[in-house]
This record gives C-alpha cells, structure tokens and sequence, in this order.
C-alpha cells in the first residue's frame, strides 16, 4: 500500500531527535553481525563528510561497521543510484541515503523494501516514498535568518539572496522560509535572488553586482556556507565590510572560522556530525525492531558571534548545549 | 540538331576573383568535347556549375534545348548530368561500392535497406570496364590513389547519363589505363552521350577529342577542332604565348651530393642503393604502385627506414622525421597536394613560409617584412595567379597551390628536392614554367629528383632515370637508353622490350 | 595490378563480413580485462544477478550512446541529451497525471525528444552552426524550459501501469535492457543497412563529397540529432519509470558518460567513424566500472580517479590493438 | 600579371594590418547589441564601475579562454581546465600556508598548470588519443588527484599578500583585467606573430600537410597544452586572490564558459582557425549578460534560459554577418 508522499517540514508523525531516549528507551541490543551503509550525495562538502563521521562515530560506539560511500559528484544521480543498488546487494541490515535529488534513489526504496531492509532518508532531498528520515526542517533554515534581520535590524532595509541549484528541494525551500518570513515585515524588501549554483565564484560575482546596484543594501542570506563566504569576500572587496550582514546555512567549521573572524556575519548550523549520529542511531533502532515515527527533526540553531562559543570551543558539548536547547524549545 | 548541352554568357564571381566571364559554347549529342585552359582558368568551376555544385553568378546552361537550374548536385543528376571531380570525392570509411553509390543506392523493401549484392554487383560491372582487379567491398581507403581515381571514373558510368563531365580524370593514371578509358569514351560517344574532357596532357586530348572550347583567365578564347589544329595552336590560344621548345641541358657535377645505401622500408621498398649529384636532375619512372612515392618519403624522412641509410656530403643523416630531413636540406614536393601539402585556411605566403618560419624571425618574432619580401619574391619567380599574398590557398586553382608548396622549399633553401608527380593536373604553361624551374634550380647547384609517370617528361627533364620495379631498382639508364620502351620495358615485368606503353596490356 | 593485392582483394570480403571488426574486438578485450580484474577481487562479482544489475545500469547510458554514436558519425555531437531528456520525462509525467493514455503519453514523449533533436538538427543543418555550440546552448535552454515548465519541482505520482512496463523483467532480463537491446539493433540496422547509415558515414567522412554525389547534407545531419533526442527521450522514460518521479534536473552530466561510451567504442569525434557495437560493448565498460568499484567500497574521490584512469587506459588500449591510422 | 590582381596583391597587406577581422567586426557586434539592450534595460548598467565589474567578472573566463582558443586552433580541446585550476589552486594555497613565499608560490602554481597541461599534451600528441577523450579523462583524475590531496577541505587563509597582489587596482583597472589583458597580448603575438602560431595553425589546419613541411607536430601540440594548462593555473590563482580560499571543487564546468568564449569568438572546434580578439570578446559577451541578468535580478530559471539563447543568438549573428564560408 502506498504511503502519502512524504514531506518533512511538514509530516505529522515526527518526533524531535531529543526525545529519542526518552521515548523509546535505552538503545535497544542489536542482532549479530549488523552492518550499516550509507550513501552520500558528495565528499566535496563537508557537510556530508561530517554527516559520515556522525555514522561512524555511533556505529562505532555500537559496535556496527559502517560503510560510507557518496557519488562522484554533486549532481550524478544515476552514479549514485548504482551505488546505492550495489549495497543491498552486498547485504547491508539498514540503508542510510541522502539522494541527489527527491526521485533518484526511489528504486532502491523498492529494491530495499523487497530485501526487507530499513532505509532511512536523511536529510535535504526528500524521497515521496521514504518511510522513515531523519533531518532538519529546511523552510526553518531561512526563517532562522529573516527573524534575525527583522530583530536585529528594526529600521528594516534591502536584502539579497543568494540561491543555491535551481530546482534543488534545500534551496528552493530554504529561499522560500527566508522570503516569506521577511516580506511579512514590510520593512524589508527582497532586492535580489540569483542563482549562485552552490558556488564561490558565481555568488561572488552575483553580490558584486548587487551591491554594485544597491550600495545600501543591508544583507544577504546564501543558500549554504560556501556560497556566504563567496559573497563576504565580496562584501568586503566593495568596502562594505561591517554594514553588510551575511548569512550561510550549514555550520561548516570554515564559517565559524569566519564568524570568529567578524566577518561572517553568521550560519544556520545544522549539526551534520549530530545529524549522523541520530540517523545512525534511528537506523540501528529500526534494525533492532522498534517502531518509529515517519520523521526524526534534528536540530538547527542560527550561530552569530554573540552565540559562538555556546556551540563550538574547548569543553564544549554540543549534544548537550542543543539537548538544553530543545528543552528549552528552542 | 539541337545541341546536347549549351553554355550561354555564363559568368562566375568568388570574392576577390571572377572565375568565369560571359562563358558560351555548345556540345553535340555524341561529342567528345575538350576544355582546355591553364590553372586557373575556370574549367573546374565551369563543370560544377554543369553538375549543380555553384550556381553561375549570371547565365544559363541549356541542356537538349532547355534552360536548367540546378539548385544542387542531386538536380544535375536527375537531369542525366554526371561528374568526376578533379579532386577524388571519397569517404574513407565506406566501400569502393558504397562510394561510388552514394546518394542513390539501390534499395529493397520499398527503398528502406541497401541493396548491398547488387550495389556491389553493379559497381563491379562498372568498373570491370577499366578495372577488374578493385575489390568494390574494400574500404575505399586501402585503395591507391590511382585506383581510387578509377573508381571516380567507375561512378561517373553508373549513372546512363546523357552528358558526362570529366574533370581531369587521368590525372594519376598510367597509359594503359587512359587507353581503357579511351575505348570507354569512344563508346559512350558511340551510343549518343556527351563528354566533357578536361586535362592538361595534350595527346590525351588531341586523340579523343573532337573539338575543344580554349579557356584563358575565365574567359573562352575559342573552340577549335582538333582534326585540324595543332598541339602548338592550342597551347598558344591557352597561353596566350608561343612556348619555348626546351632541350635538355645537365648541370651535374662530378660531386655526390646524397648517397643512398640499401634502403628498405617495413612495407614496399627493398635495398635500394643510388647516389644523386650535385646538380643533377635524377629522375625516376616506373608502375603506379612500384614503390617510387614510398621511396621518396623515406628520403624526405615523412616515412622511417627500416635499414639503410643516407649520406648527404659524406655524412650519414638517416633522418627519423622530415624536419631532420629539411634541416639536411632535402624537400619533398608531396604528391598529393590537399592532404600533404597545403593548410588550405592559411594565406599562401604563410604556407609558403611555413617550412622555414624560423629563418623570418628574430628573436621568436616573425618578420613580416622579411616574410612579404620574400614571399612576393619567390611566389613571382614561381609564377603564382592571382598575385595574392594573403588568400587563403584553398581558393588558389590546384595549379597554383602546387607553385607555393615548390616556393615552400625555396624559401627554406634546400639543396635536395624531391618532386613526386609535380605536375599531375597541372596545365602546359605551368608545366612548362615548372620545368623551367627544375633546371634552374639544377644549374643553382640543387639536386634534384623528379618522380613522374609522365614519361616523356622524365626523359626530357633527366640527367639519368632509375627505373622501379616492385620496390627494387630494375635500371639505371642514361644517354641513348633514355627513351620510353626502354624505361617501359625495365618497368614491366617481362614485358617485350621496344614495345610502346600505349600498347602494352594492362599486367593484370 | 600485381597478384599479391588481387589474392588479397578476393580475401578480404569474407573476413570482413562475417568477422566482427577488429576495433570492436578491441573494445571486447577492454571489457574482458576489466571484467577479470573485478572478479578476482570482487567475491560475487560474475553473479548472474550482479551481471544482469550491471546491464540494467548500463542501459540507460547506452540508450543515449547509441544515439550520440549515430551524431558522432556524423561529425556532430549532442550535448543535450540530459536536458532533452528532462523535458520529455517531465511533459511525459504531467500528462500521464492529467490522465492521457500511457501509450500516447509515451509517443508524446518520445516527440517532445524528437522535437528537442529537430532544433539541434536544424541549427546545425540549416543555420550552419558548430554541433559543439549549438548543443551547448541548448543544454542550458532546454534545462531550463524543463524547470520553468514544472516550476523546478518533480512530477510524482507516475502510473503503476507505466512504471511495470519498464520495471518487469522478460526472459529473465530487465525490461529496459530489452528495449535498448532492441534499439541498438535497430540502430545497427540503420546504420549498416540502409541508406541513412551511409549518408551518416559520408556527412561525417567527408562533407563535401557527399554533396557533390547528392546526398541530402541537411536531411541526413537532421535524422542524426532527432534519433539522438528519441533516444534520450527513451532512456527518460526507462528512468522515470524505475524512479516513479520525473524530475527537471535529471540528466545532469549524461553526455558526458555517453561520449566517453561511443569514444571507448571507437566513434571519432572527427565524424565518419563509429560502431554501435563497439558504443554498447563501451557503454559496459563504464557500467562495470562503477559497480566494481561500488562493491569493492571504495571512496569517491578514488572512485573519480578510477572513471578519470579508466577512460584514459581503455582509449590506450584501444590504441594499441588497432594501431596508428 | 592582370592589371587588378596587381592591385589586389597591393591593397590586401594594408587592409589586413590596420582593419580589424571581418570575423572580429561580427563578435563586437554581438556585443554592442548585447550592451545595448541591458543599457536599455537597466539603468547604470553602462556606469563606468558596472563596466569595470564586466571586465573583472569576465577576466577568468578570459584568462582559460585563452589558453582554449590555442587548443582549439591547434585541433584539439582542453574539458580539464577547472580541475587543473583547482589543482594549481590548492596546491599554491597549501604552499603559502607551509610558508613558501609568495612569488615560489606562484610558480609552483603555474608549474602545476604546466605539468597537468604537458599530461594533456603528451597523451594527445604522443600515444595518439583523441583530445576530448583524453582531457574527458584528465578531468576526473585531475579533479580526484585535487580532492584527495585536500581530503575535499578548502585551503584557507590565503595570506593578504598574495591576496593584494591580485586585488587591487592599477590606473583605475582591477590587476587581474591587466593580468589577463597582458596575457591577451602575449597569446595574441605567439599567434600573430611568432613561428609557433603558424605552426598551431598549421597543425590544426592540415596535420599531415604540417607534418611533410617539418612543422614539429607533437611539440606543436603539447605547447598549446601546456599554455592552457598554465593559463588555467593562473585563472586559480586570480580566484583564489579574490576569494582567499582554495577549493577543490573550484572550477566547476569552467570548460563550458571557456568553450563558448573562443566559439562566439570564432574559434572553430574542428581547428585550424580561432582569434585572440575574438575570444577576448567572447568572454566578455557572456560576462555583460550575467552581469546584466543579475541586475535585473532575472530568476534562476529564466538566467539560464538567458545564457543558452544567448549562447545561440550569438552564434547566429556572427554567422550572419560572415556569411556561409
Ligand atoms: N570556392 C572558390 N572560392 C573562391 N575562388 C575560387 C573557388 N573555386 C575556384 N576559385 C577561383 O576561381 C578560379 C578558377 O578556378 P578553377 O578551379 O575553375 O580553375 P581550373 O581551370 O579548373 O584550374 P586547374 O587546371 O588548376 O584545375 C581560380 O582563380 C580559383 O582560385
Ligand atoms: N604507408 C604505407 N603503408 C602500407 N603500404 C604502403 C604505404 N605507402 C605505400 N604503400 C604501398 O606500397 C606500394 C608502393 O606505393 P607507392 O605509392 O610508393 O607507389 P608509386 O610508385 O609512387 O605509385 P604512384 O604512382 O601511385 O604514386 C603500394 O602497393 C602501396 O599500397
Ligand atoms: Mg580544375
Ligand atoms: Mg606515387
């Protein structure tokens, strides 16, 4: 029987990742032998290497072995597919995959289903048929953002975005989060929103025109990480450093470096190393046997200098800094 | 009687050139029509206005009475027009068969699949009437270049056209094979079609033709009939100029300028040993296919050795490439033209310097004024028309082209030239100036060898002729054994001494 | 003519018609070789279920080679395959959700590639543009009329009874791979059989000789793109039919593996030159490829340097079993 | 003599040295209409700074370009030039970090350019293999060697530096306008005016015909190589100057762009024809429209559109104004 295509901004039968333990007990004993693979869109961001390193750390931690692959590269759907098919072949108890695209990996739901093994979703693309993902809430992403402008800057004024791949679910709704939540304050009006394909070079030539357009503008909200620091270097090429605020989505340890810097101005973190351990974990319950709802939502949290060392530094936990968060409903 | 085709005013402008002015002249049903003309002249541009490649720039071909246009080859065709192109119209990966099809293959099933037996079939058929011996099922690029021009031949007779247009077909053949040919056109004619015969050996015309149209500089300078002119006539109205009856005249010297000992290469050429002089005009004759371009490129060090070497003034150079080659003074004038020999986007000077590019520059820039100096210099001495530095060569008549590839070697100073066919399609004044060229050179104190299947040529231009035979030398003949049964008769594998080429049996 | 070349002439027909041509046989050994090299160190490799899994991802690449192969004959090349095939996948889908007949819905697919391969044709054919540019802008013009089209998102929801038409198995094989089977034969036929394969061979060979012998330049250049189109469209429909979805941006990066096939099969980039069984036999290859590699686990990064490597050897042995030409 | 062809001998040497190419005329006037059109739409857009962020924009695009349009001319084609980029990038970075100064930095980046355009070089010219299957090749492997030498991570902290020396200005111009400018120079003499030019023409004119002249074919080729390889790495260190970081993955489908340049520029991919002018202008074409897209904030999907007809439009107006040739 078909289930209702997912959405996972939006699906009822969700629970947040902090609420695991607490709902479904200890970690449960697994069969012997359980091995876990995982397929990634990519190695080239360090976001789903980070991602990976969650896998492992928990894997290890279980004592499961881990295999993470990823395509050759962002956008080789059918590379990755044949990946994908390849490990269910190999026997894998639980499948974790975080496709190129909302579709591509949907025969390996199929496939998988077949053998009897679990897949799990996690994170950016959604597949329709997924019965179970773990990830972050994207439109969240972008509201994150624009209710920093709307309190940080109550005089309101022009902002920019800075998209990522044209017709990638993250970036479609991450652009869509910020917009609608900032155009609701009438003080702000979104100038721009260009593509700036996940790129350096393209959102650093697309913010030099804007701002070249709009020297008045106040700030930029870019897809991801990458693409922010692009258009810092921009910001600060047109001499603007320090009146314009940027903001990046994914936490990469460059975009601390660079809000430590004050430079950037600041990034949705979203926990890729948290975010894999809870995958992991979601994975290995469901090998175990339990029942779990459709959505697992990890966490986010907006890091600005004000903020940083709560999140990253010396003794810092951040599972426990964002389990506080959480019970603080946060 | 109506004539089979007609010429009126037809007029032809490139950018930069007028090809054809206010051309006219008819053919009768039957006639063997020759076109004659220097370089240059317009009879290729003429023909592929006949066979629907150009459209004339004014006038109108009428063919049986009526005005035609042709809007692409395809129309000419329909219209019982067939061609053979001066340049061989091949696909390299397609058969001998396929070729000569191509455009109209016969079909089955309604025209939906080749009919490969009686494509094969009627291709063989075709070309039985000059050749037996060309696998029509090869690709047409295991073929030599004299084969592949049969097999344009071949082509031209599929078609049961009314008129056929023959550019320069014996360009690379031997005269045995032009006798078939003969015998082919006496029949065509025989049975009511039209030739159109364009070439630059003039007993070829003189003996099937019936009359001629004279072309000079894209305009007709008149038809003659050939029962009453003569060969000095017609030249004249071509050149527009008496030509020089040349003599031989040697400038060899005593001094051995290259000495070649046991040559062989993997494929053809077996132990050939020879020594060439400074000044000398060494030529050499044999059959299509007995080794003579092979043994040329060996010199000219576009094809390696397998053993042997070469000596050039008492030192050995063997060279693995051509540029050892050219740096040891030797140039290779290539037989053919458009694949080895120009760079048809470049400017004629450029192509001219290009074997020499370093000795215009200094400091890694090139001289434009030392490189238009001499270009101007060398291309006058060599004749070049139109006098146009910076065309593009391909625009150039094939004639001319072959003029800039000859100043390419002067330019780079070589003391040794190899000339392989110089003067396939290339007309009786340029011949003649080509010629000219050779012996001057010799008296410069060049050394020279001339490749030619044009014999009397040979025997006129050389100091002494080696004759080849299967890859070997088969004689050396100089003084009174230089005449064409001699040559004829090392050159043939046990044919009868004395005989003349126009009568020997094609060998296989 | 001596009697060497005539004995040779009289052997060379016979060899050449019932052999398989000596730079197919060169691709084989590439494939044998690869093939050897996985299953001694991949356990289950030569599995008859990974073997078949290995056709079946090699399909789909194989579609759009062969038609790449046929404009590669031709002197040309597609660089749209991807976007064409979006944008038929994409009007495919919508159709089939507002309730069009899957068989009509499949023609109309199977247009909008044609279509797509039309214009190419045209721009080069007509217009007289470079193959490599024309099919360069449209790469992106048809990218993006796919996203516009949809509004960047996927159409979901394909019919169950599309989706069992290339998802069943046939004899034991995968659907797809039957009906790229049944295409690359078809496309051989073409090729080797009939009058098109000839003037393919010729506008590619050489341009001017087959207009002055009457063969219809534009037309044939034409045909070429518009089978490429149908085939891209072709392999969509194979792809969304085992995805259930049909996305704008699927495709991405497709003509690269699908030259990099009809290359390793022996297509000349010059034109004239190609083999749809050599194309297929390339297709494998690179399909091989990527599952070995997937199951010997290896990383991405080593996994590019294999594809990158692998490209690289095979035209080095290739090279080397056919020689200098 | 003719009376005329004398003439014609006389007039043609003036007009080639003082008039610009009839070719070149038709790419300025691609991009004066492009300009015009986004100055009508777009108020500022022919601002002295605007205009000054075009050249800035298109100067790495012009720089690979460049080194394209050599390959090109010399019949080849060159789809490695963003990974060499990234290779030269990373490694300059991670040079600069260790404490290498600047300016051994920098060479060594070009020398990295160097050595992966000699790999190029050497596989075309001397095993044999076709261009685009070998630079196909070397794209993956070139951009895996990148990866795996950064484990993926971007180099950063570029020292200041480095970074002034590609960021400032000079006479009112960014630095890189007047790096790559100069490089135009240098690539427009080697063309115009150096043996090497004619031998790249020669080569990719009539490779066998070069070959019977003495031209020095493989080395002809390999220079072309390794000239697009440097310009590449000098492309990197341009980018990696105004960014200050050195990312593996930089250089992302650079090939494209750089193609398109030296096409709308009339570099022809079969060889044996292309301009240094040209593609200059090219480059700029492409970085007027998506700098002017971007000012009238054109949607994603609509810019990509934009980029392909554009691509296309141009190809056609250059077309039309030299006519069938
Ligand atoms: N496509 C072309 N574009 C420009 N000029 C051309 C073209 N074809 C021929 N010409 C010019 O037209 C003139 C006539 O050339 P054509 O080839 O008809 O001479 P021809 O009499 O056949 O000479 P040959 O005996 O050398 O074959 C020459 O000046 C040639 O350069
Ligand atoms: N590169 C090659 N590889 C193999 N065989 C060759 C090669 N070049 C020539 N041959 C063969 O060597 C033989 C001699 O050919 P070559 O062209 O030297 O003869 P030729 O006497 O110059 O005849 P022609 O008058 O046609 O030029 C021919 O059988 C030819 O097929
Ligand atoms: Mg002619
Ligand atoms: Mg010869």
């Amino acid at each position: 029987q078909q289930l209702a295509p997912l959405n996972s901004d939006t699906e009822k039968d969700r629970m947040d990742w902090s609420e695991l333990e607490a709902k479904l007990g200890p970690f449960p004993k697994l069969p012997e032998g359980t091995k876990a693979g995982a397929v990634s869109k990519t190695l080239t961001n360090e976001y789903w290497r980070s991602l990976g390193e969650g896998y492992k750390a928990f894997g290890k931690e279980k004592n499961v072995p881990v295999a993470y692959q990823a395509a050759q590269s962002e956008g080789d759907q059918l590379g990755q597919l044949t990946i994908a098919e390849g490990m269910i072949t190999q026997g894998y108890n639980v499948l974790l995959v975080s496709p190129q695209t909302d579709s591509n990996l949907q025969p390996v739901i199929e496939q998988a289903k077949a053998a009897k093994i679990p897949v799990v979703d996690v994170n950016d693309a959604v597949i329709p048929q997924a019965e179970h993902y773990v990830g972050n809430v994207q439109r969240d992403n972008g509201v994150r953002v624009a209710k920093w402008f709307i309190a940080n800057r109550p005089q309101g004024g022009k902002v920019a975005i800075i998209e990522g791949q044209a017709g990638v679910y993250a970036a479609v709704q991450r652009t869509e989060g910020f917009k609608s939540t900032i155009s609701a304050d009438n003080k702000f009006k979104v100038v721009a929103s260009v593509p700036g394909n996940w790129d350096r070079q393209t959102s650093y030539d697309a913010a030099t025109n804007i701002l070249n357009q709009y020297p008045d503008l106040i700030g930029f909200y870019a897809n991801n990480d990458g693409m922010a620091l692009g258009v810092v270097e921009a910001v600060k090429a047109a001499g603007l450093a320090g009146k314009v605020a940027v903001f990046g989505t994914d936490g990469i340890s460059d975009a601390y470096a660079s809000i430590k810097a004050g430079e950037l101005t600041g990034t949705v973190d979203s926990f890729p190393v948290l975010t894999g351990e809870v995958a992991m974990e979601t994975a290995l319950r469901l090998v175990a046997g339990q029942k779990l709802p459709r959505v697992v939502a990890t966490p986010q949290a907006l890091i600005t200098a004000d903020n940083l060392s709560r999140y990253q530094g010396q003794g810092v936990n951040v599972r426990t800094v964002l389990m506080e968060d959480a019970k603080a409903g946060k | 009687m109506v004539p089979r085709l007609g010429f009126e005013t037809i007029s032809k402008s490139f950018p930069g050139v007028n090809a054809l002015t206010d051309v006219s002249f008819k053919v009768a049903p039957g006639e063997i029509h020759g076109l004659l003309g220097e370089n240059g002249a317009g009879k290729s541009t003429l023909l592929r206005i006949l066979s629907g490649v150009f459209r004339p720039t004014s006038g109108s071909v009428f063919v049986d009475g009526e005005a035609v246009t042709f809007r692409k080859p395809q129309d000419a065709r329909v219209a019982g027009i067939a061609m053979i192109h001066q340049e061989l119209q091949q696909v390299p990966h397609l058969s001998v068969a396929q070729n000569m099809f191509l455009g109209h293959a016969p079909t089955r099933l309604g025209g939906l699949f080749v009919s490969r037996s009686e494509q094969e079939k009627r291709a063989a058929e075709a070309l039985s009437m000059i050749d037996r011996s060309i696998d029509v099922s090869a690709p047409i690029s295991s073929l030599k270049v004299a084969q592949r021009q049969i097999v344009e031949i071949g082509r031209a007779l599929l078609d049961k056209a009314k008129v056929i247009a023959m550019d320069e077909p014996t360009s690379s053949l031997t005269p045995s094979e032009f006798d078939r040919l003969a015998e082919v056109i006496a029949n065509l004619s025989a049975s009511g079609v039209s030739i159109i015969y364009v070439s630059h050996k003039m007993d070829e015309v003189f003996r099937i033709c019936q009359r001629a149209s004279v072309m000079r500089d894209g305009k007709l300078v008149g038809v003659v009939d050939m029962k009453t002119a003569s060969e000095k006539q017609v030249i004249a109205m071509m050149v527009g100029r008496e030509l020089m009856q040349e003599t031989h005249n040697s400038f060899a010297t005593d001094q051995i300028k290259l000495e070649a000992r046991n040559l062989s290469s993997s494929t053809k050429i077996k132990n050939i040993s020879f020594s060439l002089h400074k000044g000398e005009v060494l030529g050499i004759a044999g059959l299509v296919g007995s080794g003579r371009t092979e043994l040329l490129r060996l010199i000219a060090g576009v094809d390696r050795l397998s053993a042997g070497s070469i000596t050039i003034d008492g030192n050995v150079v063997s060279p693995r490439n051509p540029r050892d080659a050219i740096a040891a003074g030797i140039g290779l004038v290539p037989e053919e033209r458009k694949r080895e020999g120009i760079i048809p986007l470049r400017p004629v000077s450029l192509n001219m310097a290009l074997a020499s590019l370093p000795s215009f520059s200094a400091a890694g820039i090139i001289s434009n004024h030392r490189l238009r100096a001499s270009a101007s210099d060398l291309l006058k001495r060599v004749n070049l028309r139109p006098f146009q530095l910076d065309r593009p060569i391909r625009l150039f008549s094939g004639g001319n082209q072959q003029k800039a590839i000859i100043a390419r070697w002067l330019a780079a100073k070589s003391q040794i030239l190899l000339f392989d066919e110089p003067t396939r399609g290339i007309d009786v004044g340029a011949k003649s100036e080509i010629y000219q060229l050779i012996e001057t050179l010799a008296s410069e104190g060049c050394s020279i060898i001339v490749v030619s299947s044009e014999l009397p040529d040979v025997i006129r231009l050389s100091d002494r002729v080696l004759v080849m035979r299967d890859g070997r030398i088969a004689a050396e003949l100089t003084g009174d054994q230089l005449t064409e049964s001699t040559i004829v008769a090392h050159a043939i594998p046990g044919a009868i001494a004395g005989a003349k080429p126009g009568l020997i049996a094609n060998p296989a | 003519m001596t009697a060497t070349s005539t004995a040779g002439a009289n052997a060379s027909p016979a060899f050449r018609r019932f052999s398989f041509s000596l730079r197919d046989a060169g691709t084989l050994i590439g494939l044998i070789v690869i093939m050897a090299v996985f299953a001694a160190l991949v356990p289950g490799f030569l599995s008859e279920r990974n073997l078949t899994n290995i056709l079946q991802q090699s399909s789909i690449n194989a579609c759009l080679a062969l038609g790449m192969t046929l404009v590669i004959i031709s002197g040309g090349i597609d660089l749209s395959v991807g976007p064409t095939a979006a944008i038929a996948a994409v009007i495919t889908a919508t159709l089939m959700l507002g309730g069009t007949p899957v068989p009509l819905a499949i023609l109309a697919g199977l247009g909008v590639g044609a279509a797509c391969g039309f214009i190419n044709g045209l721009l080069v054919a007509y217009v007289g543009l470079q193959p490599f540019i024309v099919t360069l802008g449209t790469l992106s013009t048809y990218r993006a009329i796919a996203l516009i089209f949809t509004g960047g998102n996927p159409v979901l929801g394909i019919p169950a009874g599309f989706r069992s038409l290339f998802n069943g198995t046939l004899f034991g094989l995968p659907i797809p791979v039957l009906i790229v089977a049944a295409a690359s034969v078809a496309a051989w036929v073409l090729l080797k059989k009939t009058p098109i394969g000839e003037y393919l061979m010729a506008v590619g060979g050489n341009e001017e000789a087959a207009y002055v012998a009457g063969v219809p330049i534009a037309r044939t250049k034409i045909i070429a793109y518009v089978i490429s189109g149908v085939l891209a469209a072709l392999a969509s429909l194979i792809l969304i039919g085992r995805l259930g979805a049909a996305e704008p941006i699927l495709g991405n990066l497709w003509e690269l593996d699908a030259i990099a096939a009809a290359a390793i099969g022996g297509a000349s980039l010059m034109g004239g030159k190609g083999s749809i069984v050599g194309t297929i036999l390339g297709a494998i290859i690179l399909g091989a490829m990527r599952n070995g590699l997937t199951l010997m686990n290896v990383q991405a990064f080593y996994q590019l340097l294999a594809t990158g490597l692998i490209i690289l050897v095979a035209m080095m042995i290739d090279r080397a079993t056919r020689g200098r030409e």
